[in-house]
């Protein structure tokens, strides 16, 4: 009974999602709004599966989807072909992730400065000069030769859709019972027979491969970029904030979420340059202080819905 | 000294403490035993000010404290002790003195006078009280509770997780400190306290459902039955 | 040991002295309040211009300006106490709240900051004192270093002696070790929260003044990289003892200093990779006990 | 047949466990008790496999299981409670009950739900199943860390300090639960806790706990007539009657 209506909420998503992305170009011809909008929703739903179902706030998130834009952006400049050097941009995550995993027995605000003071690792080690052979250092990865905006946006859709099937796994499931389990309280989740470690990896490792989706998505559509365009706190921030307005640990918290701020962001952005990243930060400051659970909780409250 | 009516308390919009009304007279003790563990605490906690009244009045010594914040209760003389209400990371000296000023503006924080009770503390001063057993932190509560100079103490729970040895000490400082002239409240199941009560306040969901002596309360089938069982 | 390895450690210490100062506020509003101030490196920003533009449009020199800096940052954190903070502490999961929340302060602040003085990078003079380099086992040395590594042992000093000494001191140790507890005892919450933020704050706007000496130029988005080195200074001591980051000022300055002696171009990838492992190591930092695993 | 040998646990300076070697039967209860401090909770997380020990080994049926982990430990049937219960407070009380039977090496969907089923009528908790484990009152915390521990269907089963802060009244039909969840789900089950009340009720061996070492065990009879144990348990006004 509950499993099919969290099943017909979800059908109906995907409908919208997918009517939205194809029928919203022809009504506001900006597709890169559309275009950078559905990148940010495979980021947060992926931030989502780690912060959401796991409570791990990795604040270095960014990485994943920088490194995400450079797997791709090296795929690119040594021919390595155009699927491959997407996958690239996943794989890369991937292994970052993997890398990083051993920051998982930290907890909260230990997790939260290992994981920004990597990020910033990786970064001065991505945009060094001496790897300049490989990364192109400083001086920036061009991706031009692959531009097809009709292309990287229909891929981008794509993803987008493969990552809302994954978080309606991750919500249904027993797997994501289990993380609210670990994240509700990780010693007795371990003594109820759950494998707290690879639990929690498989969930890291899934969230940075998406992430790393992401920033191939971003560095395509980008098709030039510095080391600094991709590697910004701001998409961390973006990821947390997004995520959190909507609903964490939720499907469709986070793809109303970035709908929502996203828009005002860009709107901000397109009419009050200047002012765009002060209000937003104003902005963000007022949402924790006045909607700390997001959209979740004031439509459980108002409309008596459980958001899936 | 302590009197209450009809209070009202809880969290949120849920009323734990549902219109509650005694009187705790000068150097007597009372003690507070519930079912299901409902809300002897909060009833404590709302006492000190901790938990802010939903309704009723709070009385101490005809001055009408309702409103007033935990600050005003403690420097009134009325002081609530958490179970656990040390501050472990302090040494024992150091919470004595932070005790010994909480009622007073300033100047005096002599703890001489409090370690004469409580000799064995006195060897510890400079040891961190987290270093101290749990039987020794009721103990060193109880100094603290001393050292403040309230004349009411709130007490929860100041037997759990005792072995009995221990709870015997407790509550041989709580007669000593009647002696001295203390009033109690004290929230606690163990009968060695309800032994020495004055009144025993039964509490049920939210509201008294029995007061009066153990010796006569114990008479009564129905709350030997859900109280005491004996 | 040659003198190259000598200086290095002497720099590094000296360095070292500097970031404990300008890490010791963070950890001692963390302590006791429990909330990350992930907008910490950008009061240090902030205190930087105060400074900058008083000795720029009034020629005062960045000592004097302390005067100003001190008092006023004080109460920019008793501000920010009473405006966002004590807001924040009657959430539900206050860590998380807190960085969310700090992030957009953060944000805010920087832009603002953008908005108001511009991108271009500034410094502060090097001849407020009558002598500027000395000799020192055949290098040159910076006296400003060494005056600054004297401002930065008096303001420890004094905030160490505040916490360990003072009855004020006292009321904000019992917080840092239990709250409800120190609420029971009658303790003015409000008060020492916002004390401990204002204290913090200032102390951490002392390390804004001497910042362009030891953090390079001043601009408005440099706060958020200072604030992760703060946050790693705080970790490697230890974080929530403000005592304890001293030690891992003086850690992360000699290996700052060494690496950038020794290997400039890899020294900021290098060193935040040292920090990821300093971390995963002792999460509780050098000189705190073990942090519970699972 | 739950066996410990040589188990030494010491947190700095002070040693919490020394040198313990206690057998625990496959049916029955038994009961510890002991002095604050006196090793009975250690040796539960070390058994559980929450803490490590620093020496000794651990045998269940034979085999060792020093090195596994707590989640592998419950899928050979070790389960505990805790003292202050700690049920997962943002799934309702079902959800609490079902991941201990899900994840305890049970893959038969059938079984699982036929576990959760029995275990909250055992309990009297399926009147409350939907609601969010956050919100319930202490008691119903309580029985949903239990249903939970039970619900993996354990061999030995833990139970940590369950009477404190319990009404007379409540502490015996506590210990008529006890025994009634020994008796109908058949496992071993250890009490840990101070309420003396309570081990009487449960007319199980004691076994006394001190300084890190069990220095007795016997019947409540045997215990409440040993001085020794007397003066250094329940003080000495007990001893002298």
């Amino acid at each position: 009974m509950k499993f099919n209506r969290n099943l017909k909420s979800f059908l109906i998503l995907l409908a919208v999602l997918i009517v939205f992305y194809a029928a919203g170009p022809q009504f506001y011809s900006n597709g890169a709004f559309f275009e950078t909008l559905a990148v940010f929703m495979i980021l947060s739903l992926s931030f989502n599966l780690i912060y959401g179902f796991t409570g791990y706030l990795p604040f270095g998130y960014a990485a994943f989807f920088a490194i995400g834009a450079y797997g791709f952006g090296i795929g690119i400049i040594r021919n390595f072909g155009l699927v491959q050097s997407i996958l690239m941009g996943g794989l890369f995550s991937l292994a970052l992730g993997l890398i990083f995993s051993p920051m998982l027995k930290l907890r909260g605000a230990y997790f939260a400065i290992a994981n920004l003071a990597a990020f910033e690792g990786v970064y001065y080690i991505i945009s060094n000069q001496s790897l300049a052979s490989i990364t192109r250092g400083p001086y920036g990865i061009s991706t031009s030769s692959v531009y097809n905006f009709q292309q990287t946006y229909w891929v981008s859709i794509g993803v987008l859709i493969f990552v809302v099937i994954l978080t309606y796994l991750f919500r249904i499931s027993n797997f994501g019972l289990a993380l609210k389990a670990i994240r509700d309280d990780p010693l007795v989740a371990s003594l109820s027979g759950i494998n707290v470690g690879l639990y929690r990896s498989i969930a890291w490792l899934t969230s940075a491969l998406f992430a790393g989706f992401s920033g191939a998505m971003f560095g395509w559509f980008l098709s030039f970029f510095y080391p600094e365009s991709v590697f910004s706190i701001n998409y961390s921030l973006f990821a947390i904030v997004f995520t959190i307005f909507g609903g964490a640990g939720t499907l469709i918290g986070p793809i109303l979420g970035t709908g929502f701020l996203y828009t005002i962001y860009y709107s901000v952005g397109l009419f009050y340059p200047l002012y765009f990243t002060l209000i937003f930060g104003v902005l963000v400051i007022l949402l924790i202080l006045f909607l700390p659970e997001g959209l979740k909780k004031i439509i459980s409250k108002y409309l008596k819905w459980e958001m899936l | 000294m302590l009197k209450i009516n009809d209070l009202v308390c809880g969290y949120g919009n849920l009323n734990i403490i549902k219109g509650i009304s005694f009187e705790l007279g000068a150097n007597e003790i009372k003690v507070l035993l519930s079912l299901n563990g409902g809300g002897k605490t909060t009833l404590l906690k709302c006492l000190s000010g901790l938990i802010p009244t939903k309704g009723g009045k709070i009385t101490l010594e005809g001055k009408d404290i309702s409103n007033s914040s935990p600050r005003e209760r403690v420097k009134a003389g009325m002081l609530y002790i958490p179970e656990w209400g040390i501050f472990p990371s302090l040494t024992i000296r150091e919470n004595l003195i932070l005790a010994s000023s909480a009622t007073r503006q300033r100047g005096n924080s002599d703890i001489s006078s409090t370690l004469e009770y409580f000799p064995d503390l006195k060897n510890r001063l400079s040891e961190k009280a987290a270093s101290l057993s749990g039987g020794q932190r009721k103990i060193l509560m109880l100094a603290m509770a001393v050292a403040s100079g309230s004349k009411l103490l709130l007490l929860d729970e100041p037997s759990s997780g005792l072995s009995p040895a221990y709870v015997d000490r407790v509550l041989d400082t709580v007669k000593m400190l009647k002696e001295k002239g203390m009033t109690f409240l004290i929230a606690e199941q163990n009968t060695s306290f309800s032994e020495i009560s004055d009144e025993l306040i039964l509490v049920e969901l939210g509201n008294i459902a029995s007061r009066g002596k153990y010796e006569e309360l114990r008479k009564n089938d129905e709350i030997k039955r859900k109280f005491f069982s004996l | 040991m040659d003198a190259l390895i000598l200086y290095a450690l002497f720099v590094g210490i000296i360095i070292g002295l500097y970031y404990a100062m300008m890490a010791v506020g963070l950890n001692l509003v963390f302590g006791v309040l429990k909330i990350i101030n992930l907008a910490h490196g950008d009061f240090i920003m902030l205190a930087a211009y105060l400074a900058f533009w008083l000795y720029f449009l009034f020629g005062i020199s960045p000592l004097l300006s302390l005067l100003v800096v001190v008092p006023v940052f004080f109460l920019v954190g008793v501000l920010l106490y009473y405006t966002m903070v004590k807001g924040l502490l009657k959430k539900k999961d206050i860590e998380t709240t807190s960085i969310v929340a700090f992030f957009g302060l953060s944000i805010a602040i920087e832009s603002a900051a953008a908005l108001g003085f511009g991108n271009s990078y500034r410094s502060l003079p090097l001849n407020f004192l009558p002598l500027t380099y000395v000799d020192f086992l055949g290098f040159s040395l910076s006296v400003v270093l060494l005056f600054v590594a004297a401002i930065s042992i008096i303001v420890l000093f004094l905030l160490f002696y505040y916490l360990n000494r003072t009855k004020g001191g006292l009321s904000v140790r019992a917080m840092m070790s239990d709250e409800e507890t120190a609420r029971a005892f009658g303790l003015n919450v409000n008060r020492i929260y916002a004390t401990t933020i204002g204290l913090g704050i200032a102390v951490t706007a002392v390390a804004g003044v001497f910042s362009p000496y030891l953090l390079g130029a001043i601009y408005p988005s440099e706060g958020g990289l200072i604030t992760i080195i703060a946050f790693s200074v705080i970790i490697i001591g230890s974080l929530g003892n403000p005592a304890a980051t001293v030690i891992g000022g003086l850690v992360y300055g000699v290996i700052i200093n060494i690496m950038d002696i020794y290997s400039p171009g890899w020294g900021n990838a290098v060193t935040f990779i040292i920090l990821v492992i300093i971390i995963l190591i002792r999460p509780n930092g050098l000189v705190g006990g073990r942090v519970r695993e699972i | 047949m739950l066996v410990t040998k040589g188990i030494w646990k010491n947190f700095g300076k002070l040693s919490a466990l020394k040198d313990v070697n206690i057998e625990f039967k496959e049916k029955g209860i038994i009961a510890i008790i002991g002095p604050n401090g006196a090793g009975k909770t250690t040796l539960v997380n070390v058994i559980t496999g929450a803490l490590r020990e620093d020496s000794g080994k651990i045998n269940l049926d034979g085999k060792e299981i020093n090195r596994l982990p707590p989640h592998a430990r419950i899928r050979m049937g070790i389960s505990r409670t805790f003292q202050i219960p700690r049920p997962f407070s943002n799934l309702t009380v079902l959800e609490n009950i079902r991941i201990g039977s899900l994840f305890s090496g049970n893959s038969n969907k059938r079984e699982i739900e036929e576990d959760t089923e029995r275990i909250m009528k055992l309990l009297g908790i399926k009147s409350i199943e939907g609601k969010q484990a956050g919100k319930l009152n202490t008691e119903e915390r309580r029985l949903v860390d239990l249903g939970r521990a039970l619900a993996s269907r354990p061999k030995y089963i833990f139970i940590d300090e369950m009477g404190a802060g319990l009404a007379e009244g409540e502490v015996i039909s506590l210990s008529k639960l006890i025994k009634k969840i020994q008796i109908e789900e058949e496992m071993s089950l250890i009490y840990v806790g101070h309420v003396m009340k309570l081990v009487k009720e449960l007319e199980s061996p004691v076994a006394v706990f001190s300084e890190g070492s069990p220095i007795f065990q016997g019947s409540f009879e045997e215990v409440i007539s040993n001085d020794e144990i007397i003066k250094l348990y329940l003080g000495d006004r007990y001893a002298k009657n």
